[in-house]
């Protein structure tokens, strides 16, 4: 498990935060989108090597109208 | 004529020159064509954005990759502003920490590519003003981190030149509290701005209608932001039009040198030559 | 496009329809240069004015009919005015009686060609405020006598729909002394006058710089009236251009609609979505 | 005598108003130019005609910049 | 020591002397009771009253006679004014021409044995402000029948003279519109008029909470008067108190000559002789 | 009668009650027979002081013992304030940095044997405002060494709190800068501050009339502090005098509840009864 | 018939002014009222004596709170 | 040598703060005066016991009238 967006989901073992963003309909380049675990943005580089762990708070953003 | 003259005297924020004086927020627009046509009108070059969740989508995440929203909406607020042609300047809105703001920052530069951020470290929900000391510390890692940092910030002007001193970009002043509308409860606070910093000034929150745009610049100011005054009017495509005018008249007019006030009239008709009819 | 806009809805006073909303009063510039130069950048369609005294020949008057300035320095300002292709408004500038303001405004259709007059019956000398009996019974005469009368008044909105009901084509509220650059020292008395008639209003007197003039419209006036504070700006052709653009701005932000005026602060970020880093 | 713009001037018996405007460098059709004279306008149909009386005061004006 | 020092300096209208500054309308009070506390908390010697029409008996009027409440409500406001030992000043409140206010002027003048007149001609319905013409008008007419005329006018400095020329005893020239609570709207004509004119300037209408009252008094108001914001405020007894000191305070100010305004601090403690812990 | 009533609820701060709702600052004062006058007809009972370096003799320190002046002026002060037997506040003034104001601190504790201390750490020598940050590290230590802390500081609600939220027995924001006598020029803020925070508020600077001070208890500040709109007016007794009924005028006011403020008018005399003289 | 303070009412003929107020409820001196007829003001004085006629528009007037 | 209050002094070796505060005129109890050395207060519990060392930075301080 992990907790995705302050939500609870379950979790494949080695999963990458590549395979994250992607499954969530955000194929790459996913411009405009970022991603952050245990408060630590992940840089996009490392997007494809980056596993996931188990129990992680994932946060996973993109553009919004704002201020 | 007189948006011509403005235009040559571009602004220039940390080595980028932008023509217009006049920064837009994208919040709170009805709609993306109004948001598009908005900023068309305001002649902005410069828009904010900020960062916010992705909705999930209901089915379990994992193997299945279930189809989403998310590339529809997300990739049209980029791609709207993408076919403006405008620069992006993402926004901390929300942030209560100098330690949010900062990963914030960070995932912004992810998002978007640049360095540039507006940064808001907010002290009180009711209000939205800023937190000083949290706002100083954010800022000062953020500039440490290769940040081009933008600091809405209050119209205090020690404060505002203690963000200089840091290193920031630009200060961004509030005239009043965001979405307000309460125009700039203290010009004289935003003159000694002026006078305090050599970096650029940009009026942020509280602005409501074109007058206060005019006299924000009148005031010193290098440029003005809105954002609800557009997005929320009745007609936000013509009230970006409006702002735009505001903005270039104000600087305009400060670059006249107005005439001083006084308390008692002065003819702009000579008395001399006048007839006697008795 | 925001010209295009404004300019989309001429303003009509007795009939003739301007598209600029902006008067000029021709008073005060150094020279005829900059006159005609600042009557460009402003974009006015209507000037005023003044009649006063030609400068007599110092040889005697009479057979000898010796040479004279007059033709000069006279037909210099109306063919200033000729070149700039704007229609002439006459005032009355120094009248302290109605007798007298309604004699000028007579010689004034003699020597323009023109019904129309900017009626001004001054009751005090230092601070050249209207007199509100001579300037009914003025403008009654006139009226009575086909002019397209333009009374130059203070702000009581009683006064203003009193001479309306007499005839008056518009109402020239004053904002501020004239060429005192105070501004609008009543904004509450000049949107109930917008309230209190039918007719155009046009602000007069007292502007100073660009944000007052987008004020006076945003507070409902249709065009704004300047003379000193572009005549006697260190720059006046840029002042004019910075009007030219405020009234426009203060026009177009009146009919967009603003946001109302809240003590607290609305986001203009959504807080739904707002990530926890903690 | 005449008060002409508030001085004392000579006055030619039979004066009209269009031939004290000329004296003044002020050609037909003097354009921008009014007459009063004993606080009443003279209109300009009538310049040609209208004799000055002695003792008149006139007022000659000219366009002027102002307000 | 405060109220000492300004009841040394007593107002004087038409001869007669007034040991306090503050007017005291008695309209919009809840009962006789508070307008009586209210009255003794105010300190005010001169208040004003309406005429109304009687209340007819139900029954016939005629030989029969019947009872009637108008000895009981009647004789009550007038007892209670008796007890207070304040005098009474009739007004015109509700008049539109220059003729019924005479007429009521009158009237006044036999129910309350007095000549003193606080003259109203009203003009709009919506803003109760004064009518200029019908205003003159009937002061004219008031002063020659051997009126003392204090008229309540607009804040036009030239209409003030106007009044004063005429013989007014005192002008009363209003801040906003009766029972508005919006304060001075143009301080700026409140000093002008009391430059123009020789006689009290008696500030009226639209006074809402203290410093509005203390700041008529630095402008150079000679007395303030008051109705709404006492009779209407939720505890009319202490907004009395409360004006009382106002007016005290505002006219102490401006005798004490005031500090002048500057952009820029100045040390209220030295710098001199500041200590070096480096 | 309305000091009475006033008197009735005193202010505490820190387990101290203040009957008088004004505090006066020493400085500026011509000569302390002015200041003693002035604190009396203040009424004040609380008055800040500074810490300055003696005068050394000038012959030669050591052995000799050479007379002095010092035992004349220094006594002259703290004996006058005995003698008016107010309590003294001792102020921080002319600091920049946290660390001079806390040995500064320290230094007056043992010099007045209080705890209390008006904090004040400057940011800019032309206005004299706060430095925020260099504010609360010094608040924190002197909270921690037991002092009473009363912080002038900006009116920025957020940082009021944050005060409070460190230990501050007290909160004084600015009205303008210290000896400006600009006024309350941000009253939008004060009141923000007074919702902000559960410990008194003091309007502290910028004070210049007595209107601005009665508008600052209107504002729901608990007292207000004033020096040089005192010690450098021309009259300073009078205008001590005058401040004293302003503060008593704008404490009852805002008790009392005001009326609403209403753009149009609402009349005080009843409109029904109203005679028909046609 | 006369028109008394806007309503039609009877009324006796001769019948003075001073009557008419003490009718109303209001015995002499009646401080603080005053009387018009056909908008003239009639004095205290005249009371006794003034008549009021037929058809006459009648305001008896009295102190009102106000402001 | 001191310096007391900015300026360069002569310093007897062993004067207490007590006794230097008594010869700049100020007898006990000294009332409004407050002493720090080398930027740290000195109680005036202190002051008898307290001896200024050589080339202290001394500042002796009075109540001054103030903002």
């Amino acid at each position: 498990m992990i907790v995705l967006n302050g939500e609870q989901r379950e979790h494949g073992a080695g999963e990458t935060v590549a395979g994250l963003v992607e499954s969530l309909g955000l194929p790459a380049p996913a411009r405009g989108v970022a991603v952050a675990i245990d408060g630590e943005v992940v840089p996009r580089a490392a997007w494809e090597t980056h596993a996931i762990p188990a129990g992680a708070s994932v946060e996973v953003l993109t553009a919004m109208q704002g201020g | 004529m007189a948006s011509t003259h403005a235009d040559a005297e571009p602004l220039r924020i940390a080595g980028r020159e932008l023509n217009s004086r006049l920064l837009l927020g994208t919040g709170g627009f009805p709609s993306l064509d109004l948001l598009a046509d908005s900023i068309r009108a305001s002649g902005s070059e410069l828009v904010t954005v900020a960062l916010r969740r992705i909705e999930l989508p209901d089915a379990q995440v994992g193997a299945s990759g279930g189809a989403s929203t998310n590339s529809g909406s997300r990739g049209a607020l980029v791609d709207v502003l993408d076919a403006e042609g405008v620069e992006v300047l993402p926004n901390t809105a929300g942030c209560f920490t100098a330690r949010d703001a900062v990963i914030t920052a960070k995932l912004a530069r992810e998002a978007f590519q640049t360095d540039w951020i507006k940064l808001e470290v907010i002290g009180d929900e009711d209000t939205l003003l800023p937190d000083a000391p949290e706002l100083l510390k954010a800022a000062e890692q953020l500039v440490d981190d290769g940040f081009v940092v933008l600091p809405y910030t209050t119209d205090d002007p020690v404060l505002a030149r203690r963000l200089v001193d840091i290193g920031c970009a630009a200060v961004m002043p509030l005239g009043a509290p965001i979405g307000s509308g309460m125009g700039i409860r203290n010009p004289y606070n935003i003159a000694l701005i002026r006078e305090s910093v050599q970096v650029p000034v940009v009026l942020d929150a509280g602005i409501g209608t074109a007058s206060e745009a005019a006299l924000a610049m009148e005031l010193g100011c290098d440029a003005v932001m809105v954002a609800s005054a557009v997005s929320r009017a009745q007609d936000p495509v013509a009230m970006a039009a409006a702002m735009r005018s505001a903005v270039v008249a104000g600087l305009l007019a400060r670059g006249a040198g107005r005439i001083a006030r006084k308390t008692y009239a002065t003819p702009s008709t000579p008395v001399a030559g006048t007839p006697d009819f008795s």
